[in-house]
């Protein structure tokens, strides 16, 4: 029965569907897969800012007293560094796979609100545009991607910097908004027949858990932007200290809504790992129930432990008490995760391509940055560490060996999915080696830096602390980090130029995805297919004893997608529009917000009594 | 195959209200993540408002009276009589767009029309009983800037205010898809979902109004 | 057996048919919730404004956390049945509550997290 | 061993392990590493030390194990395509559990230590021997005033070494986190309240540290000196700050008791921050014996830089008696014995001195002292000026 649902899939031989192309089917788009095209290209055109300033940063540092960047330009381009990888690259770029793949993972044709979806990337991109503009007014943020009150009042940052920084991060805000609640319901409304929650993909289950996190950390950092913007334009003293307001309540708003924030940007990234890890291991995914509850505890417990952002505030020593044991428990779910990976592929088959590579760089690379930051969690030792490299070490280890291995382990292994494409295993491999060694190179020699007395976000440091060496090295890293980013871009070059013939499934796949042809037609699944399991391809191949047939590609006739709309795409530039009005207020007076509730409403209007 | 017949189906309506996993409508789903979302923003607020509770330098105050350095004496500044009213208004509205939707889910469109009027007039005075209350602070000498109590209260009601103005564009909107006869019975869930917002922002105000009105 | 699995579509259905309560019900809750208003009036005008002698003087102390129960009360009454938790799926409950709670828990931690702070003199 | 060093480095620099090795090695003992935190040199920082080499050891252990099973599954378990299907395990619930309980058990081998170091730190010592010192953050230097003796002085603080100190801990402008590298860890300072560090020194020398929280474009440049020395030498220097005073110690005893205050003003709006009770004031009888002021000079060079200092509006922003807290710039009244300036930028040469009194923005671009336009020989007259400070 289910072989036939299936099949049916794959033998509906028809002519194919036409794609329509061109700008403005980009912009009025409202496929799932397109729009997580959009995101995908966007966020790696902002990583590669952020690693271009990251670079700046590593060529200033690579001198003691070293006068390549003025103390401003360092300022304002660490904090956009910061900013740009964590807001701009690695969320949208998990956006990116939220999009494409989740409905392809629960078997749906798209997601529950495509126009709310194409809205939501319509501003995140606006935002990210909106922030980087600030280098034009040379007036990029520069207080840090936290940006700790009371520098950024208008007495000690009165140009305009902060005020792109607030108000750009309003903007992506509601984008974030906007895509989790949407996703959110997707994952829990348009599941196949038969697709359980307890038989969903890893990856579904983390970006689910993922989405719950941004729904309830985004609104705490909203309000501190709001306070921060009232404090600025309309004089208030949330966080001025001379009219009795405290500077300390932005942390804790900041990290409230910070530390979950770190775990949206790693569980899809754990979540990505648990699907490459099985298939090219050839078993299935080790103790997924374990897995499935350790992510939810995790992601639970992160609101339980901002204040080990803070242990070097004074917070007193019942505070740090608390803040410190609960933030140790996090290791626990975590280290289930790991073993559970390693579970994973003990006596497997492993095959080792180069999600597979990525995939182990990941466990290898985020074990690290998980036991330096326990080393954080307790408070004594902290007070060495905080605000040195270490720290910085740390944050890397977690963010760049975790999150971005293994959305590059993503990469590769769905990007014949995407594209219909495959990348080159030769490149890939060089690509992989490349950017290990030149990660550590970069990395790990901050963990000493910052042991031996480098504090961050300095602009220089002077020779007589001794740190000259290990600078240098980290340096030498970041470039070869340069040419592991470049060889990647170069391997994404040739398979753009190459022929568009890569299998349905070519790495022996599990999941549904792998069933319809690639790239996917824009209706996913002629026949939404029917799930018994929680490897439902394995299961189909192995009742037939062998790989499936080639998928035809299908005519769709009679299916109703949703209509391309340009309403979102006008509703996104409204909010913007009207956010930007906020700090426009001084030159434009109201008008700049009316203006922009206006395009808003109209576009809202608009959206809402279009058929869709 | 009626089966993959209907499988097909579960994609083909995908905004509208068809057969999901759950057996429940995405769009009452998305309000309510939204809602569960919104907890977190006015908790936020609502936090921010303790913590600074008391400890604003200067006056006016909320339940306190105050000299200021010039002599000038201020009573307390909140008009416990006028928000008890406004927060009785807002609570029955929240009866009103209940016995409005069951209205609409009926198919009666007096009872639907009538309540849903009743319900927009409520929230309608309600934000002039605001409207009035923060002109009558500014006048009184609290302003947003004049002490960490009026930027904490300003903040935190404005919000609540601007929820409900929201919510009173929204209905209103509703309100005359119905007059049009375009609210059918088997369309009333675009006024559940109008209506649980609704029914949010009056809970919101029931927390607000003891923690910010009625503790001294 | 398959043919079965099939027909329900995803997992169960967690939505019963709409058995709301009807508007008798709700007009009742109505006058509850009216009452419970006018005493958390009473409590603030009795407690603070009374509270040398007599009643006043017990409620006194324990002004807040009454007041806190009331409006906790309010605030279910109107959740379960104005906004049909109470009939509707759990799943809503779950959407809702969830996030109450950790909302709640931010809020307290705040509060005492700054008390504790300012109890703290150096 | 240095030199040891330096041809590893020059030979396997590139490869992480040798990093690790070398640095570690070199670490323990480098005297190279000015702010070297796994070089403790007080109590404080011993303590820390202490607890932060047992988490690193229980992590060691875990990454050990760790990633000694992944590389090991990754080479036994490897598997070519044309391989049978492995044996589909999906789970096994006592190994689970025991990989549960065993990171539990050695988090509260870290739990332990870790929670009572976390007391200790906040138990700031009392009594009659403690050195209370008061250190005031300013966008990019840091002032500290000894109450009990009533003087302030900037950029360098002295410290008694094998007596406790006590640090109490505020800024006059945004956050900034004073951190004592060698002796103790980092505070965060908050413009509305104190915070609280404390430490002993174990030897005399002259240490760096510097500020740790991000304020402003000048951050990167907000060090200090620390110099321990012995309470001989330490009660020197105090009463070499108190004898800047001008002749007439009405000043100094005025000083000595409004100074515990701490009138930290915010500058915005001129609301004060709390006082603080007035302590030490049976410190200001022991001030007496203070030698006599700087003698009128007699180089002409020095009377003209006196002229200067006035005429050029140096003593706008600074002044030249420790014990009168001074409002914008750093209190100059020891300067010329400093072992550094421009908060703890600049070796305290006459070069030096003369290159940032002449243009500061060109040696810390957007510090808050202006370039004061100084022709070669006004500066030369300004240093010699000030070199008499001492
Ligand atoms: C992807 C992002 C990510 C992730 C996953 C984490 C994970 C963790 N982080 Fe990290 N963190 C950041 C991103 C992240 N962090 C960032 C960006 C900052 C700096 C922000 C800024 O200041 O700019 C930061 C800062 C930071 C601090 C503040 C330091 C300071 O500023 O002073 C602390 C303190 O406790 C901390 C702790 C932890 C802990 C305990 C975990 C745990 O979740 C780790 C758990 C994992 C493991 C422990 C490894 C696997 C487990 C085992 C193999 C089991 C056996 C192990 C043991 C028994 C120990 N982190
Ligand atoms: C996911 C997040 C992420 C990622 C991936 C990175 C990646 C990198 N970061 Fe990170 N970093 C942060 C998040 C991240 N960072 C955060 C949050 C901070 C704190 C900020 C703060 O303090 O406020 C920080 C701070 C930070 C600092 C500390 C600054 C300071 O405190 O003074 C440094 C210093 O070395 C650094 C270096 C690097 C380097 C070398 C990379 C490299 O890995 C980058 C590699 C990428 C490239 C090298 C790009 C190559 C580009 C091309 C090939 C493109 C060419 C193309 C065109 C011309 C179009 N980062
Ligand atoms: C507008 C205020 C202002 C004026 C006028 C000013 N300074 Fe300064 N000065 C400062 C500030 C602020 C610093 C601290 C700079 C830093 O390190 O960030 C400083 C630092 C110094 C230092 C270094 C002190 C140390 O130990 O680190 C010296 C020396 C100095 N000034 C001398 C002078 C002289 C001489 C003049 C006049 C010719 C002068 N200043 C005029 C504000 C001023
Ligand atoms: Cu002061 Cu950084
Ligand atoms: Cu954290």
């Amino acid at each position: 029965m289910a072989t036939t649902v299936t099949g049916d899939l794959r033998t509906q031989a028809a002519h194919a569907h036409a794609e329509p192309t061109g700008l403005w089917s980009w912009i009025t788009t409202v496929d799932h897969k397109r729009i997580g095209i959009l995101y995908g290209a966007s966020a790696f055109m902002f990583f590669l800012i952020g690693g271009l300033e990251a670079l700046l940063l590593r060529i200033q540092l690579g001198r003691p007293d070293n006068t390549f960047l003025s103390p401003d330009a360092y300022n304002q381009l660490f904090t956009m560094h910061g900013t740009t990888m964590i807001f701009l690259a690695v969320m949208p770029l998990s956006a990116m796979f939220f999009n494409f793949f989740i409905p392809l993972l629960i078997g749906a044709r798209d997601v529950a609100f495509p126009r709310l979806n194409a809205f939501s990337y319509w501003v995140f991109i606006l935002g990210g545009l909106f922030l980087n503009a600030s280098f034009l007014f040379h007036a990029a943020p520069n207080a840090g991607w936290f940006g700790y009150a009371n520098l950024t009042s208008t007495q000690y940052s009165p140009g305009l910097n902060i005020d792109f920084w607030m108000i750009g991060l309003q903007i992506l805000g509601i984008a974030s908004l906007a895509a989790a609640v949407n996703f959110f319901v997707t994952v829990l409304n348009l599941r196949a027949p038969g697709m359980k929650l307890m038989r969903m993909p890893m990856f579904v289950w983390m970006s689910f858990i993922t989405q719950a996190l941004l729904l309830l950390a985004f609104p705490v950092i909203t309000v501190a932007l709001i306070l921060l913007m009232f404090d600025r334009f309309f004089g208030t003293h949330f966080y001025v200290p001379s009219a009795g307001g405290d500077p300390i309540l932005w942390q804790h708003l900041f990290w409230i809504f910070g530390h979950p924030e770190v775990y949206i940007l790693i569980l899809p990234a754990f979540g990505i790992v648990s699907e490459v890890l099985p298939v090219f291991s050839r078993k299935p995914l080790f103790g997924y129930a374990a897995m499935v509850f350790s992510g939810a505890f995790i992601a639970f417990l992160g609101f339980g432990v901002w204040s080990h952002h803070m242990f070097s505030t004074g917070m007193g020593p019942i505070a740090d008490t608390v803040f410190s044991l609960s933030t140790m428990l996090i290791a626990i779910p975590t280290g289930v995760k790991i073993f559970n990976w390693i579970g994973t592929i003990w006596g497997g088959s492993i095959q080792l391509k180069t999600p597979m590579y990525f995939a182990l760089g990941f466990i290898a690379m985020f074990i690290m940055g998980g036991l330096s930051g326990v080393m954080h969690a307790s408070p004594p030792a902290d007070l060495q560490q905080t605000d040195t490299y270490f720290i910085v070490a740390h944050f890397h280890y977690v963010l760049f060996g975790g999150s971005i291995f293994a959305l590059t382990s993503g990469a590769y292994y769905w990007w014949p999915k995407m594209f219909g494409r495959m990348l080159d295993e030769k490149i890939g491999k060089i690509h992989f080696w490349l950017m290990l060694i030149g990660f550590n190179l970069t990395f790990f020699p901050m963990h000493f830096a910052g042991l031996l007395g480098m504090p961050r976000r300095v602009y220089t440091y002077s020779a007589e602390t001794g740190l000259t060496w290990l600078n240098q090295l980290e340096t030498v890293g970041a470039l070869v980090l340069f040419l592991a980013i470049a060889a990647f871009l170069y391997n994404i070059l040739k398979a753009w130029a190459g022929p568009r013939n890569a299998p349905a499934d070519p790495w022996n796949g599990a999941t549904l995805e792998w069933a319809i042809p690639s790239p996917p037609q824009p209706f996913n699944f002629a026949e939404i297919p029917v799930v018994h399991s929680r490897d439902p391809l394995w299961e189909l191949k192995r009742e037939r004893g062998g790989p499936l047939p080639e998928p035809a590609r299908v005519s769709g006739a009679g299916i109703h997608m949703p209509n391309p709309s340009f309403w979102p795409a006008l509703t996104a530039c409204g909010v913007a529009a009207m956010l930007i009005g906020v700090m426009l207020l001084p030159k434009l007076g109201p008008w700049g917000i009316i203006a922009g509730g206006a395009l808003l409403l109209f576009g809202v209007f608009n959206w809402a009594f279009e058929p869709a | 195959m009626a089966d993959t017949a209907h499988a097909a189906h579960v994609g083909a309506h995908l905004e509208t209200h068809s057969e999901t996993s759950t057996g429940l409508d995405s769009r009452k789903l998305a309000i309510w993540t939204f809602i569960g979302s919104e907890c977190l923003f006015f908790a936020s607020l609502i936090g921010t408002y303790l913590v600074y509770r008391g400890r604003s330098l200067v006056g006016p105050f909320p339940h306190e009276e105050w000299v200021s350095p010039a002599g000038v004496h201020f009573e307390p500044i909140l008009e416990i009589k006028l928000v008890t009213v406004g927060t009785a208004l807002l609570l029955f509205s929240s009866l009103f767009v209940v016995l409005a939707l069951n209205g609409a889910q009926r198919g009666r469109r007096g009872q639907l029309l009538t309540w849903l009027g009743m319900t927009i007039l409520c929230g309608m005075f309600f934000i002039g009983m605001q409207v009035y209350e923060f002109t009558h602070f500014v006048h009184k000498g609290l302003t947003i800037k004049t002490n960490l109590f009026g930027a904490s209260f300003f903040t935190l009601t404005g919000f609540h205010g601007t929820h409900v103005t929201i919510g009173v564009i929204w209905l209103i909107t509703v309100f005359i898809l119905a007059l049009r006869r375009k609210l059918p019975p088997e369309k009333a869930l675009n006024l559940e979902i109008a209506a649980l917002y609704w029914h949010f922002v009056d809970v919101v105000w029931v927390v607000i109004f003891p923690v910010v009105y009625l503790m001294k | 057996m398959d043919a079965q699995v099939a027909a329900t579509p995803g997992t169960t259905p967690l939505d019963h048919d709409h058995d709301h309560p009807g508007p008798a019900v709700y007009v009742k809750i109505g006058i509850i919730l009216f009452i419970l208003t006018a005493l958390e009036v009473a409590v603030y005008e009795v407690g603070y404004n009374h509270a040398d002698a007599g009643f006043g003087a017990v409620l006194h102390p324990v002004v807040v956390p009454v007041l806190l129960l009331l409006s906790a009360c309010k605030f279910a009454l109107v959740a379960m049945f104005y906004m049909h938790l109470k009939s509707d799926s759990r799943l809503f409950s779950g959407v809702f509550v969830f996030p109450l709670v950790i909302a709640a828990v931010i809020i307290c931690a705040l509060v005492a997290l700054f008390f504790y702070l300012h109890s703290l003199h150096y | 061993m240095h030199q040891r060093n330096s041809a590893l480095r020059r030979h396997l620099g590139w490869a992480p392990l040798c990093a690790l090795l070398t640095a570690t090695l070199a670490a323990c003992t480098d005297p190279a590493y000015t702010q070297n935190t796994l070089n403790p040199r007080g109590d404080f920082a011993r303590m820390v030390d202490h607890v932060f080499l047992t988490t690193v050891w229980w992590a060691a252990l875990a990454f050990v194990l760790v990633e000694g099973a992944l590389l090991y599954a990754v080479f036994r378990f490897k598997g070519r395509p044309d391989d049978p299907e492995p044996k589909q395990i999906h789970g096994n619930t006592t190994v689970e559990i025991i990989w549960t309980i065993i990171p539990a058990l050695i988090l509260a081998m870290i739990a332990v230590p870790t929670v009572r170091a976390i007391f200790k730190t906040y138990e700031v010592p009392v009594g009659p021997d403690v050195t209370e010192i008061e250190v005031i953050g300013h966008q990019w230097w840091w002032e500290f005033r000894y109450p009990k003796a009533g003087v302030v002085t900037a950029g360098e603080m002295h410290v008694p070494m094998g007596q406790p100190v006590a640090l109490r801990m505020t800024t006059q402008d945004v956050l900034h986190s004073f951190w004592v590298p060698q002796f103790a860890g980092k505070r965060d300072v908050f413009p509305n309240r104190n915070n609280v560090l404390w430490f002993r020194a174990e030897v005399t020398g002259n240490f760096s540290g510097q500020c740790a929280e991000f304020c402003g474009i000048e951050h990167g440049r907000m060090g200090y000196r620390l110099v321990s020395e012995s309470p001989a030498d330490f009660d020197k220097y105090i009463k070499g700050l108190q004898a800047t005073a001008p002749p007439g110690s009405a000043t100094m005893r005025m000083v000595s008791s409004a100074a515990p205050a701490t009138p930290v003003q915010v500058s915005t709006s001129g609301a004060t921050v709390p006082q603080q009770k007035a302590r030490g004031d049976t410190a200001a009888a022991s001030v007496q014996a203070a030698p006599a002021a700087p003698a009128a000079p007699s180089d002409p060079l020095v009377a003209q830089g006196e002229k200067l200092f006035t005429m050029k509006g140096c003593i706008g922003c600074h002044s030249l008696d420790a014990t009168k807290p001074t409002g914008i710039g750093p209190n100059l009244a020891n300067v010329g014995s400093r072992t550094y300036i421009a908060a703890g930028m600049l070796p305290n040469t006459d070069e030096n001195l003369a290159r940032w009194i002449s243009n500061a923005q060109a040696v810390k671009p957007g510090v808050l002292m202006p370039n004061l336009m100084l022709k070669p020989d006004e500066a030369k007259a300004l240093v010699a000026y000030l070199r008499t400070h001492k």
